[in-house]
């Protein structure tokens, strides 16, 4: 299993078996999302507190949640590419970075969308509100540093560090935001972290946030393979591929 | 071991005190932001010492953010950063020792000022104690982890809002603590648990920043 | 189906979410394949000369 | 300095890649105790970044580097077998010469009275200005204080990006008998020079990077 693992982060073996891969990638995301979306606007039942407007958790949850994911994933690769090197993870790191930053802005931009209807303002210093917005600082701080460092790999080193610094920070940041805002503010969040809803309308959340991940794939290894060809452009092998494309 | 710790701190020392004039540098700064605010938003004593702990705290770390730039500045441009790792004892006793020096340079003065700042900022007398903890204990972590980015973006232009942008999100923790920590005793309620955790992320920094900031010096050698 | 898209009057922040959820979504991927054409056109070019 | 155990050093087809550019590839060298490698090229050519690569500071795009045919990398001892000058010297401005070094080599981990420190600032003909703030040292002046540390160190392997240069002509013939006598004793040596080391060819190895 190491030999397989160790051949994939090569960039040319790589990308052929992602090649074979992004289709069905595409395919599923696009299935998914169609269900997900189905079941959650039509089929599920209106919430009887909020009405309607509860529907945006079926996008804002799972951004949420992939928001975490993704940095999680991208300090992972950062580990790996301190330690192991491979110019895979390096590509992995920068990429998620941005990724991870578009979800963080969908999940701000939803939860302020639904804040208005069920609290009445925008923005409200609501602990995960809070904390979602200093992930976005911390993704910003990791796409900043590898943009400033011309070195492509040095910067991805340089970016690697700091998702790992970060990555331990999280915890840390969320229960002190957490702690300051059960301080300053009586507790106001309708829907507790484990949404204790009824089946109907947890099910299409669960399928949303498997169509996320799906489609945080598909992405991924599509900004994957740009970086490799645009890296490894001096290469044989991209140019044969070019020429043969 | 320790020796080398001692030897490289008096090193920094010196090296701060051939300069003494910018040894007075931050601690002008940090007054000057504190009169900031009470001209920028109202002179009211009830409105100020409420708003205080957040002043002092706020303006704490933009003021180690301004100073940390120096920590490494110099040793990259004259090479002797090279020469930390080449020595017999373990870089991170080398830069623990550095993090100490810049500290004692930039963050213990901030103590000297505490009481001038409980005057201009209407500070409860029963307060005053309390301020002197957190700066005690919040100053040093804020050294440690602006450490570790400056050691990320020692070589690059634009160092200075980069560094900002990296460090920042970081000193959220200690921001929310300490200031609490303070409010907290205005207020006559208990702070020793915000203390406890402000101990606690001490303790913490100064076991995991040396490593990180070593990784990162290698990296921005490379 | 009218109401359906009303959504008990809160029809402009439910919409707008899922509207820039799915448009931040897809432009990404579209900018990926855009980026992936500029790419392989730059690296033809490089090969003519 | 008392004569050191036998090492060897030696690279298998390196390659080093700044950015997207090639500085060089397939370099191969191996050098023993008492035997110096002179590094030439072009400007520009990654002199610098092979003595870098050699110093652990950053790795190789490709090949092997082995100390005792143990990979550099992750050596636990490799690093604190060097003495290395850069292009800067390493010299602390606001720092006197005298603490310069006292400091250098208390920092690096040898423990020299400071009398045998002054000896050595002797030898480099800085005595005289010992006690002034290397800030108003000339470039040459402040080569001599990194060449004192060198000798303060004690390391077998010394890594020397050029150390001749600034240097006034009187004092490289001085160096040379310094360096010879680090080979003689089991020192091995890798420099970059654009000024030709009078040593003995039997102990000279070179290799030429923008071939």
């Amino acid at each position: 299993m190491w030999q397989w693992f160790h051949k994939l982060s090569t960039p040319k073996y790589y990308y052929q078996w992602s090649g074979k891969w992004l289709p069905w990638l595409a395919g599923l995301t696009i299935i998914l999302f169609a269900i997900g979306l189905y079941w959650g606007l039509l089929v599920a039942p209106t919430d009887y507190q909020q009405g309607e407007s509860y529907r945006i958790i079926y996008i804002h949850v799972p951004a949420a949640w992939m928001s975490m994911f993704v940095y999680v994933v991208m300090a992972c690769a950062g580990f790996v590419a301190l330690v192991w090197k491979t110019k895979l993870s390096e590509i992995v790191v920068s990429e998620c970075a941005v990724i991870g930053a578009v979800f963080t802005a969908i999940a701000l931009i939803t939860g302020m969308l639904w804040g208005k209807p069920t609290w009445g303002t925008y923005w409200t210093w609501d602990a995960r509100l809070t904390s979602e917005l200093i992930l976005l600082f911390l993704y910003f701080g990791v796409i900043a540093i590898y943009s400033s460092i011309e070195d492509k790999r040095v910067a991805a080193k340089a970016a690697s560090m700091l998702a790992i610094v970060g990555v331990v920070n999280i915890p840390i940041i969320h229960f002190s935001v957490n702690w300051w805002n059960s301080l300053h503010q009586p507790n106001m969040d309708i829907i507790s972290d484990k949404p204790s809803m009824d089946p109907s309308m947890l099910w299409p959340l669960l399928v949303m946030a498997v169509a996320f991940k799906v489609y945080f794939g598909w992405v991924l290894f599509m900004r994957i393979r740009n970086e490799i060809i645009s890296r490894e452009r001096a290469t044989k092998w991209v140019k044969e591929l070019v020429v043969g494309r | 071991m320790f020796s080398a710790l001692i030897t490289i701190i008096r090193r920094d020392l010196l090296v701060a005190f051939r300069r003494r004039a910018e040894l007075m540098n931050p601690i002008l700064f940090y007054v000057i932001v504190v009169t900031l605010f009470p001209l920028g938003v109202s002179p009211d004593k009830e409105f100020l010492s409420q708003l205080a702990p957040g002043v002092v705290w706020v303006t704490a770390l933009l003021a180690a953010l301004i100073s940390m730039e120096s920590i490494f500045r110099q040793d990259f441009d004259d090479g002797s950063v090279e020469q930390l790792f080449l020595s017999q004892h373990p870089p991170t006793v080398l830069i623990l020792g550095k993090v100490i020096a810049h500290w004692l340079i930039t963050g213990l003065p901030m103590l000297i000022i505490v009481p001038l700042m409980a005057l201009l900022l209407y500070i409860p007398q029963q307060a005053i104690p309390t301020l002197f903890i957190t700066v005690l204990i919040g100053t040093p972590i804020l050294s440690l982890i602006g450490a570790i980015g400056v050691a990320l973006t020692a070589g690059l232009r634009g160092g200075g809002v980069l560094l900002g942008l990296l460090v920042l999100p970081l000193y959220i923790p200690v921001l929310i603590f300490a200031s609490g920590a303070v409010s907290a005793a205005i207020t006559g309620l208990p702070y020793s648990g915000h203390v406890a955790l402000l101990g606690a992320g001490l303790i913490l920094a100064l076991i995991l920043a040396p490593l990180a900031i070593s990784a990162s010096l290698k990296i921005s050698m490379s | 189906m009218q109401e359906f898209f009303y959504m008990d009057g809160k029809w402009m922040y439910i919409w707008g979410s899922y509207a820039i959820t799915l448009a931040a979504l897809v432009l990404s991927i579209l900018f990926a394949n855009r980026r992936k054409r500029k790419l392989i056109r730059e690296i033809e070019d490089s090969l003519e000369e | 300095m008392r004569t050191q155990e036998v090492s060897v050093l030696s690279a298998h087809d390196l390659k080093c890649v700044k950015g997207s550019t090639e500085l060089f590839s397939n370099i191969h060298f191996e050098i023993r105790s008492g035997e110096a490698l002179v590094v030439e090229g072009s400007n520009g050519s990654g002199k610098t970044s092979l003595l870098r690569i050699l110093c652990n500071y950053n790795s190789p795009a490709e090949g092997q580097i082995t100390w005792n045919d143990e990979k550099i990398d992750g050596h636990e001892s490799y690093q604190q077998q060097i003495s290395y000058i850069g292009h800067a010297s390493g010299v602390k401005l606001d720092l006197t010469v005298l603490e310069n070094l006292v400091f250098a080599q208390r920092l690096v981990g040898t423990d020299r009275q400071e009398s045998e420190i002054k000896e050595i600032i002797r030898a480099v003909g800085l005595f005289k200005q010992r006690n002034i703030l290397a800030r108003k040292l000339s470039a040459g002046q402040k080569r001599r204080v990194a060449l004192a540390r060198l000798q303060l160190e004690e390391r077998q392997l010394w890594i020397l990006d050029e150390p001749l240069t600034a240097l006034d002509k009187d004092f490289v013939t001085e160096f040379e008998s310094v360096l010879k006598n680090h080979l003689d004793q089991n020192g091995m040596l890798i420099v970059t020079t654009h000024r030709e080391l009078l040593l003995p060819e039997a102990q000279l190895k070179r290799i030429n990077l923008s071939r």
